[in-house]
């Protein structure tokens, strides 16, 4: 009897808990309320903090000066857990408690993927700062937009430095998801179309202990490698094939590097190619809009957090800041009011085109109508002496492959 | 008394549907299709005391067994589920064949390779999984005849989920008032001393086995289908580890209990994880705290001063 | 295949040399089982703890071997209260005390994630040479880990079947309240084997380090061929832990050369469901088991 | 007809022989005393009957059915059930389920569709054993709650709720109290007036004053076997016993 | 003389079942003492009440003076008292040498090894043998000199006699003699009533967890209507 209590008792606390709980999204309408999916713990941790810092930072720069059409941004930040599922968890409560408007960021393919849908059926716009193809490929939908490189416009972009200042004949070891198949495709495409030739394709399951026995399958005759992973996946790499081909070269994209300080690397990584969609080191690009950025973002010119020394991933960094003040753009130009005008902005980030500034400290591009994918130039990085140098700058229209889907067309 | 209690509890969850503001309905359709979950999983520990680290075996296959004939052959919502549920069956009969002839210490470290196993296959098979990426799905509309019911309706997925937990919870509580559940209940408190009256206890095991991964696939699948996406991530030990804190909170069984559990804990989870991101470490510290009160959890200890835990005739 | 008969041993090798370490975590698993008569689930969890310890270590001292010192001391003197405070009230309760092991691994990760961090980092080898081995260059110090471990595995051994104190410990995990009744005092030996266990454990954390990454849940994937390797060799049975251990870490490795690494790991996990069918104990585990 | 034969079962443990070619034979309605001092095999015997043990050598006949070997729930399915020296019961069960979970065992099994309570044929025999071994008024009380003779009485309640031809009791009288162990002989008296019963006990009073036969065992020998005034005459059993001091 | 085991008024319960319901006894120094009893009375209980493994609710146990009732049972071993129980209970998967030197805790005892073979000739052939391996005498045997080794004051032997050949009875009625010899105070727990009167000097009859009759052997010579009494054979 007594058990029966305190079971229906605690059935009612429960119900109450989500009756008040869910009070908390009668806040008031005022601000246009942005809601962030940082990868803040698991594997991503890394991406997830820096791109918190900047955020905050864009949207703290833009209530200074006044809010977008006078209202505040407000900002919401849900943690990914590195994991899709959650991901796409938070990304409901995002929009169904909190009641954002606008979805920023995830450094993951996967979380990327698995939102996308969510996006289109809670009609949300995300901007996710993901890399693989497919985002803004048959993956995507007309409320995605990928503001950062793709996988393909890096892989086409770097395809005829890599056989002219690199090597012939290739390797690639790619992490085996979504993101790393991304890769090991578009690079044998290029790379073929420019007269190089893969040997051997490896792909590697995320999180291996012993990378030994998938690097022993390189063949004699390859000449260097290209690889997509990182974190611990990237530190077993570079270690394990610097202990078995000590000789080989190496081609990859500069986020691997991901907090990692490359003179702690060690002569594993010395000579390592990366490509990278923005500098790490002010020298790379240094123009007043940069020093401008970096400081905003607090960061000093080797990339490192001023006050605690840490390191920033700002190879992708940019990506949250310009999505965030592309986003400010379209609800200028289309004069957003609420929910029901996110057809509008949709419609004015179709086809944006941008200009170097403080806003787009990148450089000036365009997001291309038809598969909503931002349109840059690419940079090439190599460790010297434990510090990443630019060896090459490849202009955006290197970078540009024709469109795969159109969006357009798509309704709302 | 008990019935009334029922009616008044069913009635609240459908009127729950129509009052609760988006966010609150969505985490509560998350937390119907874990109560399944964790009513499945109290069959197996709470019921016939079988410890299994295995279980996101189940409900990474019921969610993909749901998803994926959606994806590739273009099956409807409900068919789909079926699916899902056949093929946790079918898992649940593999593994518990394996599993359940083994004693206790056997049998918690072979259901935990069967889980890891699967994490493993589920992340290399990327071209049939997704892999951690997972696979995201259109979720078609669902047809009785003339009336059509799209899952896209902010309401659909509520009451949809809504059906199959009363539907699962009335069979759960029908098995558990049969003989068969009396014979759970015995092998759970003198193995032994069961099958000297008679009853193969291995098979019965298997059966309480098969019931369980069963309706843990049940249970993926309407995560997956609330979802509308499935990862390789539910094989992850995470989802064979998590039933264990909802049962224990909640209490060891009483089928009703590990509900309560659920719903504490995703309140929990859902408000704690925006401001505390290492709010997991709580799980283990409860785990600790509860079993050092009570083994039964926490409901467990109320019944257990009364009486005993579990049902009577 | 490129290179024959070469590429094969090659693997082979690479496999043995990851089953010595697996030996020593396997060792320490089958070894509180048999006296505790759990199964640690939060093993894993304290190879990871080793080997996130030693990356302090390595980073505060600058000096590996240090680390190699030190951070079994550490272990030690956090296992001994796990076990007298946390693990000692559910003793009698094989199941309840193995649910309490996963709460414990579920906080030693979190704290782990907490404190140390989710990303992964390395720990530079601390012997960089190369060797020459089988026609392609093979890291000098995952040669040494072998021979280290190799050498702590012989001096358990040792000390289980040669010293006074290593056959009051198997005497307990034969027949505790006899062993009581002889005059040992088996709490001191609950808490000795907890705490041994577990050292070798976080010794093997620590010496993976550097072969492996450090990531607070890198004890997922190394617990994984350890269950399988005790559960083939015979829960508690240690001559049967460090020979499944060894066979089925070249095995895998052998196998490798043909398949991915992960259809190598699942004809491991299929040989060990075909032991089970045959044998449920095991392969050397005792009938009781 | 003897509805229970032993023949030639021989039991190693290791080095240790527990029981050596014991034979057996048991007629129906018999009530059969087991005695022997400790260690004589007594309860050896009955967990090779009941197919707890698997013998060494020999074979074991029920009704001229071979069940050698055979796994405890089948044999006892053929009707042969016991009750345990050290008593095993269902802590968390009422006297009255766990007696049910016995009946249940030969009538509906599992059918997951029907309610316990349906089963009114099942809660008719319930009660009925309830009554028969008088505990009709505890029959809601928890069996852990129970004191420990009336624990030895539910243990019989439950042997006998499997409705077994043969009724193998494990030292039924052994740690209760005088009162307690005199309502148990006067349920095994009752019981042995329709089924076949095999005692064993230490007390040889208490065997020599109910059973109709009594087989004495001596390091895993039968050393003598016949009815009580037989067996208190006999030379080897007062040796056994009491030795020539 | 002061007893050197003495056991008062204990009352041990298993679970519910009152098991001991009084026990006092006692065992004086270089005294061979006997406890019988049917099959159930307590007596092994008894002797795992003396080493402590399991605790009376009521009731003292005092070893040399000394209140030893709270003591874990390897401080009571330690303490000087010796445990053979019954089955023996070896460490199956150990030697023989292994299984001695469990009881062998101070160090430089190797001379007692000597002496246990010279008591026990046939386990110095097999002491790399597996202790699971030995004949039923010699698992006794080894099981009485294991408990030897501890260097005991006062031996409790529980049903040595089970299992053992005639022949073996005999033999190890010498070695009770022999240590007796040697002022080893033994309390012995046993069924065969001839063997335990060949042994023992005084002789206590339990009956249901009490004990019922007290005398020496001198006594109880001739008076078999004690043991009838006490043991339950009719005449």
């Amino acid at each position: 009897m007594r058990g029966k209590l305190v079971g229906k008792g605690m059935v009612f606390v429960v119900l109450l808990l989500m009756i008040f709980g869910a009070n908390t999204e009668l806040a008031a309408k005022e601000p246009i309320k942005v809601g962030m999916l940082a990868d803040k713990t698991g594997g991503l941790a890394a991406y997830g903090y820096s791109h918190e810092k900047v955020l905050r930072a864009a949207i703290q720069k833009i209530n200074k000066e006044g809010g977008i059409l006078g209202r505040p941004v407000k900002l919401y930040v849900e943690d990914t857990e590195s994991k899709p599922s959650v991901g796409a968890m938070k990304f409901r409560k995002l929009v169904e408690t909190y009641g954002v408007d606008f979805v920023i960021d995830s450094n993951s393919s996967g979380i990327a993927i698995a939102c996308a849908p969510v996006a289109k059926e809670l009609k949300t716009p995300y901007f996710p700062c993901a890399g693989a193809t497919e985002i803004s490929g048959e993956k995507g939908n007309r409320y995605v937009f990928q503001l950062c490189t793709c996988v393909r416009e890096e892989c086409k972009g770097v395809a005829k430095f890599a056989v002219n200042n690199i090597g012939k004949k290739w390797a690639t070891v790619v992490v085996n998801y979504a993101w790393g198949w991304s890769n090991e495709k578009e690079f044998k495409k290029y790379i073929t179309e420019n007269g190089g030739e893969v040997v051997k394709s490896i792909r590697v399951p995320l999180g291996t202990s012993d990378w030994l026995p998938y690097l022993r399958k390189i063949p004699k005759s390859a000449e260097a490698v290209f690889f997509a992973n990182f974190g611990s996946d990237f530190l077993s790499f570079i270690r394990d094939l610097h202990a078995i081909r000590p000789d080989i070269k190496k081609l990859g994209a500069v986020y691997v590097l991901s907090g990692q300080d490359p003179k702690k690397l060690g002569p594993a990584a010395e000579g390592l190619y990366c490509i990278a969609p923005y500098p790490t080191r002010l020298e790379g690009l240094n123009t007043p809009y940069n020093r401008a950025y970096r400081k905003l973002i607090g960061v000093d010119e080797e990339g490192l957090e001023i006050g605690t020394g840490k390191r920033f991933v700002l190879a992708y960094d940019w990506a949250v800041w310009q999505a965030m003040f592309a986003l400010k753009a379209a609800i200028e130009k289309s004069g957003w009011k609420s929910r029901k005008d996110t057809p509008k902005v949709i419609k004015a980030l179709e086809g944006m085109r941008y200009e170097e500034s403080l806003e787009f400290p990148q450089g000036s591009g365009y997001i291309r109508a038809e598969d909503h994918l931002a349109i840059v130039g690419l940079y090439v990085e190599q460790i010297v002496k434990g510090v990443l140098k630019v060896v090459t700058k490849i202009p955006a229209q290197e970078v540009v492959y024709s469109p795969t889907v159109d969006r357009t067309k798509e309704p709302f | 008394m008990k019935r009334g209690f029922t009616f008044l509890l069913v009635i609240s969850l459908l009127v729950l549907g129509l009052i609760l503001p988006r966010g609150a309905r969505s985490l509560m359709v998350q937390m119907m299709a874990f109560s399944i979950f964790a009513m499945a999983y109290d069959i197996s520990l709470g019921f016939t005391n079988q410890c299994s680290l295995g279980h996101s075996v189940f409900f990474g296959a019921g969610a993909y067994g749901t998803i994926l004939p959606m994806l590739h052959w273009h099956f409807g919502v409900l068919p789909s589920v079926f699916i899902g549920f056949l093929l946790g069956l079918v898992l649940a009969f593999l593994t518990g064949l394996i599993s359940v002839r083994l004693s206790e210490a056997y049998f918690v470290i072979v259901t935990a390779i069967f889980s890891a196993i699967f994490h493993l296959l589920a992340m290399d098979m990327t071209w049939l999984t997704g892999g951690d990426d997972g696979l995201s799905v259109t979720l078609p509309k669902i047809g009785f005849g003339p009336l059509k019911l799209s899952l896209y309706h902010p309401l659909g997925t509520y009451y949809f989920v809504l059906a199959f937990l009363l539907a699962g919870y009335l069979a759960l509580r029908t098995i558990v008032g049969s003989p068969l559940g009396m014979i759970f209940v015995a092998i759970r408190e003198n193995e032994k001393r069961t099958a000297f009256l008679g009853y193969n206890v291995r098979t019965y095991k298997l059966i309480a086995f098969l019931i369980s991964g069963t309706f843990t696939a049940l249970s993926g699948g309407l995560y997956a289908v609330s979802l509308r996406y499935a990862t390789a991530d539910f094989f992850s030990l995470y989802w064979s580890i998590i039933p264990i804190v909802w049962c224990l909170v909640g209490g060891l069984g009483t089928l009703i209990g590990p509900c309560i559990g659920v719903a504490l804990m995703s309140l929990f989870q859902y408000y704690v994880s925006a401001w505390w991101t290492y709010y997991l470490v709580i799980f283990g510290v409860l785990i600790l705290l509860i079993l050092r009160v009570s083994r039964r959890g926490i409901l467990g200890y109320f019944i257990g001063r009364g009486a005993r835990g579990g049902w009577r005739l | 295949m490129p290179e024959g008969v070469g590429f094969i041993l090659f693997y082979l090798i690479n496999g043995l040399i990851w089953g010595l370490i697996i030996a020593l975590i396997s060792l320490g698993l089958s070894l509180i089982f048999g006296v505790m008569g759990i199964v640690n689930m939060a093993h894993g969890d304290i190879y990871m703890i080793g080997a996130v310890l030693s990356f302090y270590f390595v980073s505060l001292f600058g000096n590996f071997w240090i680390s190699l010192l030190i951070v079994p001391l550490i272990v030690a003197l956090i296992a001994a209260p796990t076990e007298r405070f946390i693990l000692r009230p559910f003793e009698g309760h094989p199941s309840v005390t193995m649910i309490a092991t996963v709460g414990i691994s579920f906080i030693l990760q979190q704290v782990a994630l907490a404190t140390f961090g989710g990303i992964p980092k390395k720990i530079s080898s601390p012997w960089e040479v190369s060797f020459d081995f089988l026609g392609v260059s093979y890291p000098g110090y995952r040669l040494l880990v072998a021979a280290i471990s190799a050498l702590i595995i012989i001096g358990v051994w040792l000390f289980l079947y040669r010293t006074s104190l290593g056959i009051l410990i198997r005497a307990s995990m034969q027949d505790k309240e006899m062993a009581s009744a002889m005059g040992i005092n088996v709490n001191k030996v609950l808490i000795g084997t907890f705490v041994l266990g577990s050292v070798l454990a976080a010794i093997g954390g620590v010496l993976a380090a550097p072969i492996s990454q450090v990531f607070y849940l890198m004890g997922n994937d190394v617990i994984l061929l350890c269950f399988i390797v005790v559960i083939v060799g015979g829960l508690g049975s240690l001559e049967g832990t460090l020979i499944a251990a060894l066979l089925l870490s070249s095995v895998e490795g052998a196998m490798a050369a043909f398949l991915t690494p992960t259809e190598a790991r699942a004809m491991i996990f299929i040989i060990m469901v075909a032991v089970l069918m045959l044998r449920p104990q095991g392969l050397f585990g005792s009938n009781s088991a | 007809m003897a509805t229970l034969k032993v023949r030639e079962v021989t039991k190693r443990f290791g080095g240790l022989v527990a029981l050596d070619r014991v034979n057996l034979s048991v007629e129906e309605r018999e009530l059969r005393g087991i005695i022997g001092p400790n260690g004589a095999g007594k309860t050896t015997l009955f967990n090779l009957i009941t197919g707890e043990l698997k013998p060494t050598g020999g074979k074991i006949f029920l009704d001229d059915e071979d069940i050698t070997g055979l796994p405890p729930h089948l044999i006892c399915q053929k009707g042969l059930s016991r009750t345990f020296q050290l008593t095993s019961i269902f802590p968390e069960l009422t006297v009255y389920e766990s007696i049910w979970v016995g009946i249940n065992s030969k009538r509906h099994r599992w059918n997951p569709f029907t309610k316990v309570k349906n089963l009114t044929d099942v809660a008719e025999r319930a009660e009925k054993i309830c009554h028969l071994i008088g505990l009709q008024e505890k029959r809601d009380e928890l069996a852990v709650n129970l004191s420990y003779g009336d624990q030895k009485i539910l243990e019989i309640g439950m042997a006998l709720s499997t409705e077994p031809s043969i009724l193998l009791l494990d030292e039924p009288t052994q740690g209760v109290s005088p009162k307690e162990a005199e309502e148990i002989i006067g349920v095994i008296q009752r019981l042995a007036k329709d089924i076949t019963v095999i005692l064993i006990e230490h007390s040889v009073d208490v065997v020599l004053q109910v059973c109709h036969k009594v087989t004495v065992l001596h390091e895993g020998r039968v050393i003598a076997e016949g009815d009580p005034a037989e067996i208190s005459k006999n030379e080897e059993v007062q040796r056994v016993y009491l030795g020539e001091a | 003389m002061m007893a050197l085991l003495k056991v008062e008024d204990i009352h041990t319960y298993y679970g519910d079942s009152y098991v001991l319901q009084g026990v006092s006894l006692e065992v004086k120094r270089g005294e061979v003492v006997a406890l019988l009893g049917r099959n159930g009375a307590g007596k092994t209980t008894t002797l795992r009440t003396i080493m402590g493994i399991i605790k009376p609710r009521r009731g003292k146990i005092l070893f040399k003076g000394v209140d030893i009732t709270p003591m874990p049972a390897f401080k009571v071993a330690r303490m000087g008292i010796g445990y053979v129980p019954q089955g023996r209970r070896l460490f199956p998967e150990m030697t023989v040498l292994e299984n001695l030197k469990t009881g062998m805790r101070k160090k430089g005892n190797g001379d007692k090894l000597d002496e246990i073979f010279d008591l026990f000739p046939a386990l110095k052939d097999r002491l790399s043998q597996k202790a699971s391996t030995l004949s039923g005498g010699e698992q006794q045997a080894l099981s009485i000199a294991r408990a030897l080794l501890t260097e005991p004051e006062i031996l409790l032997l529980d049903e040595p006699t089970t299992g053992l050949m005639p022949l073996l009875v005999s033999r190890l009625r010498e070695v009770i003699e022999k240590l007796h010899e040697d002022g080893m105070a033994i309390l012995l727990v046993e069924e065969k009533v001839p063997f335990a009167l060949s042994v023992a000097e005084r002789l206590y009859f339990m009956v249901k967890g009490k004990i019922a009759y007290e005398g020496s052997r001198r006594d109880l010579e001739d008076k078999r209507d004690v043991f009838i009494r006490y043991l339950g054979v009719k005449n």
